[in-house]
């Protein structure tokens, strides 16, 4: 079936007449993940940020008490959301999210109520960027892993295909847009950025940790959080307190492994001081400590840290450095 | 041009003095180079000189404070106005560092268009024929734009700016005026920056960066460089020069290795509007 | 480990459906250990425990309005737990300040426990170092109540000096009064009015020079304080499978999720904090 | 925004200690009535101001800030009030560049023995920022919400 191109806006329309729909805008010079109000979406390349703020905000409100009363109010509100236009990539990151947040040892009651809420349209790549390298990491950018409905562009249109119940509805309510007979396939895809991970890639790195190539490796970067604010699948967060006399409000929001704080412990011991250590724990996060425990890499080639480094470090340049590490 | 920066490194290990040199290499993509660390001669050859030099190399200087050789750094001209703005801040030693100085051509990088230092201030060797400078009329352009604005108008600006910043901290880490050793954003359990991804947490760490770089801001643009957001970083310690400017005189940083804030003296006959 | 099915009705937690928000407390009893540490007996609003941990499990004990971390249940009885805080830092400054009956959220138990079926039916040899004999007190009190399972027991303890000694009434009056289990008490420096041992607690350990036939160690303390007891067990001839250990690091969700105690691939929150020394070696030695 | 009507401005005034803290003293011993919405904050001189407090300030619900020195020359630490001059003529205007009214932001010169001076100053600074109405910049969400219920 086949959603034309020019009916796109019509189609987006009458799902946010009943949940709210967020959808690639183009903001104040780039693409990011907002909610739609109408106008035309922006599909070339990928959002700045990932959509990952729609189940893991920036600043999310836990519970608010009172310390005098002693009493405890959880805030848990997570209205029904569609997110349109999500990348294989980033769709494979809020599957490595789920695999987090609910399924290892516990389940997070934020997390799961937006996911539970949460319809998912992905939308196939017909033009990577430079920086992407998706199918390196063994994901088609055209089949996404957690996606409700999947649209594909093609001439003159996109593709759509329900694959869950809720996909179902939605494109019951685009009945009347859709073009039925079309039989348009969407083109093969191949990244221009590729690495051939070796098998148990993990082992290797993690055999590494006193590799004298983590010194030369980690040398230029500058320690700061920029690559982890825009990585799909970073989910550090911390615990903070936000008080006002009496009354007060939990609250968890981003973090990242990148910053001093990070690991330092009351008495001041920190097992990560500089900036080497952590960048080493990053990149094994990515590539080993994940895998080891799900069996799948953490990184979905989306390639944000890339092109937003400061220093212009390189996931990719690092790990074809290991490669060749005996 | 990348012929004499070469043998002036190669020159510089034969001395024996230097344990390492920072220049740039090229990486797999055409239009980015990476900070390169050349330990001997073999890595001299991984150096290139091309307009997209734009990292700078100054404040890597500041992770080695007790080398035990000099390190060596290629200095653009606004490096090498970083690294008098980290000597007269008192956080590098002149005699840790051998520079070599390299007139610069302009770089891929839009704050090169109102550059007025091209040749380095501060070298021990100097590559290139110093070019006469002179201040860019447009040095002031951006701040006079938001001036003509309602107040009104420039909170709006300002606050959907600090709306898209994410904390992820690049601009301070790359900034050579933000030389603290601890910054006061990494004693959170003091609360002076909270930890909260939102507009006020966010108005608080840019009106605060903004205010402790102000008066020794040498104008490198790397903060607006690294920003993945894109945010206007420079036009707030822009503003702070042109007042000071005004107020207490034509002034430059980082143009000499012994140059004291401004906001670190005074002067008795400064202008008096609080009586 | 304890993985946490809601489903199974004895098992009681503060997890409700939300494992991030605590359970409001009172502190019913704040004994003073010593100069720096306090024992905290916790009690829900309504008189019960907020929730049974077996031996080594962790608590998130949060002062409201100051700030939450993460500690050892050293103890709980019919309807309370207690756990021993150090004075440290900002939290611990402020509980410290804590009167008896002010209200504290707590949330647990996390991480999993001593191993203590597999102890069964050995020896054990205790040691703690400072505060560190805090975790190791809530597996020796289980091991107390559960006597006829265990050998013979040793708890081998020091600390800087006589007042620092952490739990005197237990290691003074009731464990020398269980059958089979010898307490061996030293301090760092010499004080008058103090005839027993003055030595580190690894030297010490050396001089007791414990046979490791059939014998667990269990080994909490300043991280100085493991690595040379490592050396002195393996000099007597234990092996690492049987030296365990409870970990300290930095925690704040305690539920697996905030990326921030892992040690290479496991986090000392879910997958920890209790390892024996062989499982430590195949983690990368972050110090 | 509807201003209600009894709105009263909160206004924060740091005073130093040895000249504007004594003269603000001078003026209770007087029996001189200044309005109340001004909340005084002692701080050993001028120049221990740190910025940061004003935009924390602004950010905390106040409606106006007031940093109140010694004459340059009468500072007790000798030359901490120059320092301040230079800060807050710096400070004044980084705030104005940010949308923040100048008026609402005021540093003045009050001596110990100027009680009148002080009087004027916190009332005519008091209306100002009464006609100007709240502050809305910079503001926590936690205020924002609790304006909105």
């Amino acid at each position: 079936m086949l959603l034309p191109k020019e009916k796109l806006s019509e189609a987006l329309g009458a799902l946010a007449a009943e949940a709210n729909v967020i959808a690639p805008v183009k903001w104040e010079g780039d693409v990011f993940f907002m909610p739609y109000k109408g106008g035309d979406v922006c599909l070339e390349g990928n959002g700045k940020l990932p959509p990952k703020d729609v189940l893991f905000p920036k600043t999310e409100k836990m519970y608010s008490y009172s310390i005098a009363k002693g009493t405890m109010t959880e805030h848990n509100d997570a209205a029904a959301t569609i997110l349109f236009g999500v990348r294989s990539c980033d769709a494979a990151s809020i599957e490595r999210l789920d695999k987090v947040f609910l399924e290892q040892g516990y389940k997070d009651g934020f997390y799961s109520a937006k996911r539970e809420g949460l319809a998912v349209i992905a939308m196939g790549c017909d033009k990577p960027m430079a920086t992407c390298f998706c199918t390196s990491m063994g994901i088609d950018p055209m089949k996404a892993e957690v996606a409700d409905v999947q649209m594909c562009p093609v001439e003159g249109g996109f593709t759509v295909e329900a694959v869950t119940e809720k996909g179902k509805e939605i494109v019951k309510k685009w009945d009347s847009l859709l073009d039925k007979k079309s039989k348009a396939k969407p083109a093969k895809v191949e990244c221009s950025l590729n690495i051939n991970v070796p098998e148990d890639f993990e082992k290797k790195l993690m055999d590494m940790f006193e590799s004298p190539i983590w010194d030369d490796v980690t040398k230029a970067c500058l320690g700061c959080a920029c690559c982890t604010y825009v990585c799909p699948t970073c989910y550090c967060f911390d615990i903070n307190q936000d008080v006002h006399g009496d009354e007060g409000t939990a609250f968890r929001c981003w973090d990242s492994c990148m910053f001093s704080d990070y690991t330092r412990m009351a008495g001041g011991h920190n097992p990560r001081p500089s900036k080497k250590e952590r960048l080493r724990n990053r990149y094994l996060h990515k590539l080993a400590y994940y895998k080891d425990r799900h069996g799948k890499y953490l990184c979905v080639g989306c390639g944000r840290c890339i092109a937003n480094c400061p220093a212009h470090l390189d996931i990719t340049a690092f790990a074809e450095k290991a490669m060749e590490v005996e | 041009m990348i012929n004499e920066i070469k043998n002036a490194c190669l020159k510089a290990f034969e001395s024996g003095e230097v344990g390492y040199i920072i220049g740039w290499q090229a990486t797999r993509f055409a239009d980015k180079t990476t900070p390169l660390f050349m330990r001997s001669a073999e890595d001299v050859e991984k150096l290139v000189w091309n307009k997209y030099c734009v990292n700078s190399t100054a404040k890597y200087a500041l992770e080695d404070k007790y080398p035990e050789k000099k390190i060596g750094i290629i200095l653009r001209g606004c490096d090498s106005r970083a690294v008098a703005r980290m000597i007269s801040d008192k956080q590098l030693k002149r005699e840790n560092l051998y520079l070599i100085g390299v007139v610069c051509d302009g770089k891929e990088d839009p704050i090169c268009a109102t550059c007025s230092h091209k040749t380095p201030v501060i070298y021990d060797v100097l590559i290139g024929q110093p070019t006469t400078e002179e201040i860019s009329p447009e040095r002031f352009a951006e701040v006079e734009k938001i001036a003509a604005m309602t107040p009104d108008e420039r909170y709006n600006y300002w606050a959907v700016q600090y709306d898209k910043c994410i904390r992820c901290y690049a601009c301070r880490n790359v900034c050579p005026a933000c030389n603290c050793v601890e910054c006061y954003a990494d004693q959170y359990r003091t609360g002076w920056q909270g930890k909260a991804h939102n507009r006020a947490e966010n108005q608080v760490y840019g009106l605060t960066r903004a205010y402790h770089v102000g008066d020794r801001c040498i104008e490198c643009g790397q903060c607006e460089r690294v920003c993945p957001m894109n945010l206007p970083i420079m036009s707030q310690t822009r503003k702070m020069l042109k007042d000071i400017n005004d107020l207490f005189g034509p002034t430059e940083c980082g143009l000499t290795i012994e140059e004291a804030p401004v906001l670190g003296e005074y002067d008795l006959n400064d202008r008096e509007e609080f009586m | 480990m304890c993985d946490h099915n809601h489903n199974d009705p004895n098992h009681v937690c503060t997890c409700s459906d939300n494992p991030l928000v605590p359970q409001v407390c009172k502190v019913i009893k704040i004994t003073a250990e010593t100069p720096d540490v306090k024992t905290f007996r916790i009690q829900t609003l309504d008189g019960k425990k907020p929730f049974a941990p077996m031996p080594g499990q962790l608590a998130m004990i949060s002062l409201l309005g100051v700030g939450e971390a993460m500690f050892s249940i050293t103890a709980q009885g019919e309807d309370w737990i207690e756990s021993s805080i150090k004075r440290t830092g900002m939290l611990t400054d402020a509980l410290h300040e804590m009167t008896e009956g002010q209200t504290i959220a707590v949330r647990g138990p996390y991480g999993n426990h001593f191993p203590v079926d597999d102890c069964k039916g050995k020896d054990i040899l205790f040691i703690g170092g400072g505060i560190g004999l805090a975790p190791v007190r809530s597996f020796i009190r289980y091991a107390i109540e559960h006597r006829e399972d265990y050998g013979h027991l040793d708890v081998l303890y020091g600390s800087r000096s006589s007042a620092d000694l952490v739990f005197k009434d237990d290691l003074f009056e009731n464990w020398p009064k269980v059958e089979d289990l010898d307490v061996h008490l030293t301090i760092d420096r010499p004080e008058e009015g103090w005839n027993g041992s003055v030595a580190f607690v690894p030297a010490f350990l050396e001089q007791k020079a414990f046979d490791p036939a059939g014998k667990k160690v269990v080994l909490c303390g300043p991280p100085i304080m493991i690595k040379f007891c490592l050396q002195s067990l393996l000099k007597m001839g234990f092996s690492k499978e049987n030296v365990i250990t409870t970990l300290e690091m930095r925690m704040k969700c305690g539920i697996g999720k905030c990326g921030r105690c892992n040690i290479g691939s496991k986090y000392v929150c879910l997958d920890g904090p209790v390892f024996t020394m062989s499982e430590l070696d195949e983690l990368p030695d972050e110090k | 925004m509807s201003v209600k009507e009894n709105w009263e401005p909160k206004i924060l005034a740091f005073c130093c200690n040895w000249c504007t803290y004594t003269g603000a003293d001078l003026a209770g011993l007087n029996r001189m009535k200044y309005p109340e919405n001004v909340h005084v904050i002692r701080v050993p001189c001028s120049s221990r101001v740190n910025p940061q407090f004003i935009i924390r300030a602004f950010q905390k619900g106040c409606d106006g800030v007031m940093v109140c020195g010694c004459h340059p020359g009468d500072c007790h630490y000798a030359t901490g009030n120059y320092y301040t001059r230079r800060r807050f003529m710096l400070m004044k205007r980084l705030l104005e560049h940010n949308g923040i009214d100048p008026n609402r932001f005021v540093c003045r010169w009050i001596s110990g023995a100027e009680a009148a001076k002080f009087r004027d100053v916190v009332t005519q600074v008091s209306n100002q920022i009464k006609a100007m109405g709240p502050n809305e910049k910079f503001r926590e969400p936690y205020y924002l919400e609790k304006e909105a219920e």
